[in-house]
């Protein structure tokens, strides 16, 4: 299976090598991975450069859309308003969203003494809605027989700036447990949820490690050493692991009404398939479809296939600690980009 | 002017040796250019000595040329502000963050900046203050350098570390003191529990403010303290005063000005600081409890959400910053207010 | 005379109504007692020892100077104490974060950190070198060439600005319209949020040289936003100072206005001068927000100011902190974000200590 | 209390540089006593230890014994704001407080004592200390005005007037009429001659025939040259310093009446 | 070139308070002219005026004319630069540079106004300057130290000598010797004499006996009351004035000859 996702990037990296300057802004969830792509690239390309600057998705697809950047790391696709509005700098064909860097959302808590902890969504949700304030709740102690719960209240500690995990957490709760999250879908925390809240994952989990107690949601890679629930789907509790977000990403649908080559996807957060984990962050790539030089072109081209070739997701995974593309994914994401083009 | 050089110096000793200025040859020399001047009938100040005067035009004119330069900064900045906040004015008020119009979203931010700048300012003046007065004229003198350029490097530390500082250092030993005083002293509004239990509160950001701010205004009270004329601070020692007293008849009044200036340059970076702030307050909705969890300024609300922000957000977070800029200008009216109502008295002459 | 009194050892007139040199010590040691007494009553603490040692000395030391030696004495006394304490109190924030500062960023700080860049360093790097043990790899080589950069051309916009807009407003406004209208504005543009500032130099240039220009020129400009009123306010309280005396002997010389200002009234100001202007460096250079908006964010070394993105010292600490290298092994990037911290503030320290060699090249030639 | 000032073997230095070396004299009680002698042999500088105000520059210090009705000022336990409360000073240059009012300055020193002084007590001694001082009359109609828009010779009548309305044992005056015309002169020193009924008065001055006019006894200060030390050349009557002086300089010094 | 004064009606003002009234008198080239009045009549204020000092202070102005050669001084195409740098001036009190050595301050005059001048030229001139204000002798051994460590008497002679290193037509002198002993005067009264010969000298002084031994001729100042102007009363002939003056009021002052 692994052949022709390696075919792509083999190609571009060993053929005419590539020179120029590439720039991207946006999601700083990418960050540490895109360390690892540049590094990656720039070896493989001795005249190329890549600078990315992990100012936000937000900021990041704002300067895309104005032409600040060739591409937008974001940890949303554009929506249907972005992708009209991309049409005018990027030509009649607009944007495409390539999914690039998955990451599991953990749900992290420091508990003296314990290090799992079963949880359904309901449950999560009603933790982080406060309506569940301490930790030997009857409804978190009935899914977890034999663990010793203490009476500790429970601090929630939610992000204090607007950000995408926020926004993948939420909307896994509002799609998992709709009766019990009742918040819109937003990257800011719900105002009226008011809690104990920190900057950055890198806060979040620091707050969390120094408070007893205390109950986050923050990317997998960051949390260290702190408890991580398993989360219930379908019937099972599974595990937070690379494999079981990969394959939610995979049980993903494409979002509907847009190009063959965009490869928005629409997440399953209510999946009940087993062994996959909904609490996952997707974050993309934005390229135009076509850019005014061919030196650009053959950047962009050679940049993205590695980004989504098996070495570049490999690179990612051992920098980042992030889940590697599935091979299909891959090999969607390399033939998208093999067809931006030279525009007029 | 220019006959300084060419004409000898009068002289002193001998008397004999002074020609008289019409056989000098410089004198000649200088009447001789005065004479193929322009206007040879007219007054002979009036001619240009040298081309100091150009230097004077030239000189004047780039400090004005300065002076508007920043005027004209300040007017684009402010240009940039509104145009980029104008949308936030006209847009449907369900659509602005909260759902329920700008007033309603930025009044508890304004509120809860303003309450930071204050806290700041009323820990770190009197102190600045006190520790300009050390170095100036309490500290042995030649420690009082040394102590000066410490203090001094404290405005040096980024505003990131002092985050840093904040949250992971000084927050969880406030969380304590916190506690205690919600259980304690609780029925004082501000101190209503409970407490937070990390010590992320609108106090802890109030007191790394000031720890911020203070070198700002010991740095340039200091200097202005130690400028005090020596004849006056003479002339109340001589009266018998303590040295406190000598502090207050002499020292105080004659940097008074320059402490304002201080304290408002101060006050600029407690209500602009973004950073620290983000780091170490953990944001709420308005409470008037300084040990609880809430509060936001709205640098740290800029900050913040700002890499996240699009559209209509942006244009919110933007007039919020338009906001705080009006703020200062409010402030900085009353400051100058204060100032200027005692220039007659001011210590310059 | 002189037999009598040694004979009676009368007390002198001049010391009545003084207490003995070694009160305040009693005073002193008897707080210290009291004080560790009333510490262990509610629960026995050094911080809680030292606090209430502290109070108790200060108001007993100015009652009993106010029994012995009168209200005013006290007060001195009281005064003295207050502001010997607000220096101490001064002090325990500054060791403290210095001490977090030099206890976390020394162990970082290495050849290779300050000799090379962030290029090549990736989060498999960093997990290696923690698994293995090894040396962390990567260092700021980059931010400082940024941070010096952007620092020196945002020092070079601003204080020629800045010094020359407080002349004028000194010397030549004297309070007219355009004199209050800059004072004024001046005043406001100290509120300017860093990222407003960062913000207005991102759309300026955005609108000069196309979207997306981010230079460190960029950020220099930004910077100078903040830098301005600082350099302009404490050079204008400097001037203000400066003994109308001085200007006058200069005049009656014959000597030009501006070269009074150059030569007579800058002088006699310069240590203060200077001081402003290290203050307004100091304010400056430890910002991030600003400098992320316009200079962008590199890990390798660049030394164009006016092409290509630059990496700072702050932005740098900021992403090491915030987002480390390596998610899951975070201590290395908290290690070079302390270094870097640490490098930030001896580059600092340096950069005090040449403008006071400055000043005192100029400074004014008093006894005092 | 007499209010007689002994100096036994005084030394003062500035730093490392000797200015007035090995003075020893005694000043009587309720007396004029005058300090003539050449510019910078060290008059100021000598005066200023009689209050302990030298010690006020950096680096400036002295050895010796000044006794104020025997005891040494200089003493360890002694705290100079004592000193210098009993022992008032006019400065050589005029030095009123810019950011106070006239009124104020005049009581400036007044209030570090005594606090709650009536508001009729204060007018009182405004203009008590400023008829003193011959300034009543040009200020009278401004005294909430600045002290610093006067002219030079108004600001060192109000200096004086500052010094006497906190009524000092001991006054020195360092050349208090140098700025001032004949009738300010001549009101201040008829000052000076009611003061002498309960103060001690010490004024330096380089006008002789100001010594001879106000003066009990007078004290010549010499320098060798330039670097030297100032040294207590003769001091005896005034009479006698300007009619028949022992010492050769004197003579010479005084002997040339201009001023 | 003969730098006689003529003054025309002159009003002087600050801000709104008239300080001199309506003066109007011709001062002779190569002659010195003595201004004398009691403290506060505007002497200061007038001499200020002759070489457009008086407009630096906020608020301060003039009315009326002065003639320099026929020039007058405050046409508005003249340049005050062009005044001072012609007509120097010493000040009531001494204002030596901080920032400056006891060197520099002599040659501020040319160096601030970077004239080139040679390094033995300008230590002649220093050495010249110094000892027409009788200081070389005394600071001749440090030259290179700051200008504020002198005392008194020498800090006023190190601005004469400043004043005088530039070679103005015309000198003006406030108080020059109020601050000085007998010797310093006799020494600067030389050099009055002595500058008489070539430049136009105007010294305002409250001793009678210098004005009488200095001056050629003299103008008496006086004021009606406070808050009423200065008026030039009297303007003569030295021996005139001081012998038959033809008004009472100068005959009062000068005749109460103290000072
Ligand atoms: N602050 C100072 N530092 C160093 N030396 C000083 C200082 N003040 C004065 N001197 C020197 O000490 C000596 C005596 O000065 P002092 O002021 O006592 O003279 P004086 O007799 O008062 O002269 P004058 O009549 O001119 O006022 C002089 O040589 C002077 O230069
Ligand atoms: N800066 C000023 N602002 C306002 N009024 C002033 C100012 N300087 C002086 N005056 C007033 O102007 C009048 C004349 O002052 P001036 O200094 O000319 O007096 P003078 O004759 O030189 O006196 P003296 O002999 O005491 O120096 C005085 O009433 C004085 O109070
Ligand atoms: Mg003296
Ligand atoms: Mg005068
Ligand atoms: O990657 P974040 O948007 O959650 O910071």
């Amino acid at each position: 299976t692994g052949e022709p996702a390696g075919e792509g990037p083999a190609s571009s990296a060993a053929g005419t090598a590539v020179t120029g300057t590439l720039t991207g802004i946006g999601s700083s969830a990418q960050n540490s991975a895109m360390e690892a792509w540049k590094t990656g690239f720039e070896s493989a390309n001795e005249g190329a450069m890549v600078q990315y600057s992990p100012d936000g998705s937000g900021a990041g697809r704002k300067a895309f859309l104005s032409g600040g950047a060739q591409f937008a790391g974001s940890d949303a696709y554009l929506d249907d308003d972005e992708m009209t509005q991309a049409k005018e700098v990027c030509g009649p064909d607009g944007a495409i969203n390539i999914p690039v860097y998955i990451s599991p959302i953990a749900i992290a808590f420091n508990l003296e003494g314990v290090t799992e902890l079963n949880l359904d969504a309901p449950t999560i949700a009603k933790i982080f809605t406060k309506e569940i304030t301490t930790w030997n709740d009857p409804a978190i102690a009935s899914q977890n027989e034999g663990v010793e719960l203490p009476d500790t209240p429970i601090t929630v500690v939610h992000r204090s700036d607007d950000s995408g995990t926020t926004e993948n957490f939420v909307e896994y709760l509002s799609a998992a447990a709709p009766e019990d999250w009742t918040y819109e879908v937003d990257g800011a925390w719900p105002a009226d949820l008011q809690s104990e809240n920190a900057k950055g994952t890198s806060g979040v989990v620091q707050t969390v490690t120094s408070t007893d107690g205390a109950i986050t949601y923050a990317d997998a890679s960051a949390v260290g050493d702190l408890g991580k629930a398993k989360v219930k789907v379908g019937e099972e509790y599974t595990e937070i692991s690379s494999d079981a977000a990969a394959k939610a990403v995979e049980v993903a649908t494409p979002v509907e009404g847009r190009s063959a080559s965009d490869m928005s996807l629409e997440l399953q957060r209510d999946t009940t398939e087993s062994g996959a984990y909904p609490v996952v962050l997707v974050s993309y790539h934005v390229f135009c479809t076509s850019y005014d030089s061919q030196e650009t072109v053959d950047l962009v081209k050679a940049f993205g296939t590695y980004v989504v070739s098996e070495a570049g997701q490999a690179e990612a995974e051992a920098s980042a600690g992030s889940a590697p593309l599935s091979p299909t994914l891959s090999e969607k994401a390399t033939t998208a980009i093999e067809s931006i083009e030279v525009g007029s | 002017m220019e006959t300084g050089r060419d004409r000898p110096p009068f002289t002193a000793g001998t008397s004999s040796d002074v020609p008289s200025s019409a056989r000098t040859p410089g004198r000649h020399c200088i009447r001789n250019d005065r004479l193929e001047g322009k206007d040879v009938s007219t007054n002979s100040l009036k001619e240009p000595t040298d081309r100091g005067r150009a230097g004077d035009k030239i000189f004047s004119g780039v400090s004005l040329a300065a002076g508007v330069l920043i005027l004209a900064v300040l007017f684009s900045v402010a240009v940039f502000l509104l145009v980029q906040a104008a949308p936030t004015f006209t847009a449907d008020p369900t659509e602005i963050t909260g759902g329920e119009g700008f007033a309603a979203y930025i009044v508890p931010i304004i509120i809860g900046t303003v309450i930071a700048a204050t806290i700041a300012l009323v820990i770190a003046t009197p102190i600045a203050i006190a520790v300009a007065l050390f170095i100036s004229h309490y500290a042995p003198r030649r420690l009082a350098r040394a102590f000066g350029y410490v203090i001094d490097l404290l405005a040096a530390i980024p505003s990131v570390i002092y985050g840093a500082w904040g949250y992971i250092v000084l927050a969880p030993q406030l969380a304590t003191v916190y506690a205690w005083l919600a259980e304690n002293l609780g029925w004082i509004p501000i101190f209503t529990g409970p407490a937070s239990q990390t010590g992320k509160t609108m106090l802890t950001v109030g007191i790394v403010l000031a720890v911020m701010v203070i070198p700002i205004i010991t740095s340039l009270s200091r200097e202005i303290f130690l400028q005090t004329p020596s004849l006056h601070e003479e002339a109340a020692l001589a009266m018998g005063a303590t040295r406190w007293e000598m502090v207050r008849m002499a020292v105080l009044p004659f940097a008074r000005p320059g402490i304002i200036s201080a304290t408002m340059l101060g006050l600029g970076r407690a209500l602009g600081e973004t950073m620290a702030v983000a780091l170490v307050l953990s944001p709420g909705a308005l409470v008037a409890s300084l040990v609880k969890t809430g509060n936001q300024t709205i640098a740290a609300e800029i900050a913040l959400n700002f890499p996240e922000a699009f559209g209509l957000r942006l244009n919110e977070l933007i007039a919020a910053g338009l906001v705080l800029f009006v703020i200062t200008l409010i402030v900085n009216m009353i400051a100058r207010f204060i100032i200027t109502r005692h220039k007659e008295f001011s210590g310059a002459n | 005379m002189a037999a009598n009194q040694t004979l009676q050892r009368r007390q002198s007139q001049l010391t009545r109504g003084r207490l003995p040199s070694y009160a305040v010590w009693v005073v002193l040691a008897a707080s210290v007692v009291l004080g560790a007494a009333l510490s262990a009553l509610i629960g026995f603490s050094v911080v809680g020892w030292a606090v209430i040692t502290a109070v108790v000395f200060v108001v007993t030391a100015t009652i009993v100077t106010a029994v012995g030696e009168g209200e005013r004495r006290a007060k001195d006394r009281l005064v003295t104490f207050l502001v010997y304490g607000a220096f101490l109190l001064a002090l325990l924030p500054l060791v403290s974060v210095l001490w977090t500062v030099l206890e976390r960023g020394i162990p970082g700080l290495s050849y290779n950190f300050l000799f090379t860049s962030m290029n090549g360093v990736t989060g498999a790097v960093d997990n290696a070198s923690v698994e293995n043990g090894t040396p962390v790899l990567g260092g700021a080589y980059h931010a400082v060439i940024g941070t010096l950069l952007i620092t020196f051309w945002a020092t070079l916009i601003s204080v020629p600005i800045g010094l020359l807009t407080a002349v004028y407003l000194v010397e030549y406004g004297q309070g007219n319209r355009l004199a209050r209208a800059i004072t004024f504005f001046v005043d406001v543009m100290t509120g300017i949020p860093s990222i407003v500032a960062g913000l207005f130099a991102a759309a300026l240039f955005a609108l000069l040289f196309g979207p997306g220009t981010r230079t460190g020129f960029v950020a220099a400009v930004a910077l100078s936003v903040l830098m301005i009123p600082v350099v302009v306010r404490s050079t204008e309280e400097m001037l203000k100072i400066v003994p109308n005396e001085l200007r006058e002997a200069a005049y009656a010389l014959g000597v030009r206005k501006w070269r009074t200002i150059t030569r007579v009234v800058i002088p006699t100001a310069i240590s203060g001068i200077a001081s402003g202007v290290t203050l307004s460096i100091a304010r400056v250079i430890g910002e991030t927000a600003p400098i992320l908006v316009t200079a962008g964010f590199a890990s390798s070394i660049n030394w164009n100011v006016f092409s290509g993105w630059m990496g700072t010292l702050p932005t740098f600490i900021y992403y090491q902190i915030l987002t480390p290298t390596s998610p899951t092994a975070p201590d290395p990037s908290t290690q070079r974000a302390w270094a870097a911290a640490l490098l930030l503030i001896l580059m600092v320290m340096l950069l005090n200590l040449g403008a006071r060699l400055i000043a005192s090249m100029f400074a004014p030639k008093t006894s005092r | 209390m007499s209010n007689r000032i002994d100096v036994k073997d005084l030394n003062v230095y500035y730093s490392k540089f000797l200015a007035v070396e090995d003075v020893t004299i005694n000043i009587d009680a309720r007396s004029v006593t005058a300090f003539i002698g050449p510019s910078g042999c060290g008059k100021s500088t000598f005066l200023r230890t009689l209050n302990r105000m030298h010690e006020v520059i950096p680096g400036a210090r002295v050895e010796g014994e000044v006794l104020l009705d025997g005891d040494n000022l200089y003493d360890s336990a002694v705290d100079p704001v004592t000193v210098r409360g009993r022992i008032g000073m006019v400065f050589q240059r005029p030095n009123p407080f810019p950011t106070m009012s006239i009124r104020d300055n005049v009581l400036a020193g007044v209030k570090l004592n005594d606090k709650r002084i009536s508001k009729s007590d204060a007018d009182a001694l405004v203009e008590k200390s400023l008829r003193g001082a011959n300034l009543w009359n040009e200020v009278k109609d401004r005294l909430a005005r600045p002290g610093s828009g006067l002219s030079g010779g108004q600001q060192q009548r109000l200096c004086i007037a500052r010094a006497i309305a906190v009524s000092p044992q001991v006054i020195l005056m360092d050349e208090p009429c140098s700025a001032l015309d004949p009738i300010s002169t001549l009101a201040i020193e008829d000052l000076i001659n009611e003061l002498k009924a309960q103060y001690t008065v010490v004024i330096v001055t380089h006008n002789m025939q100001q010594a001879a006019r106000v003066s009990d006894k007078t004290a010549f200060f010499n320098i060798a040259g330039t670097g030297k030390p100032g040294k207590l050349i003769e001091y005896d009557e005034t009479t006698t310093i300007f009619n028949n002086p022992s010492v050769k300089a004197t003579e010479d010094y005084v002997s040339g009446r201009f001023g």
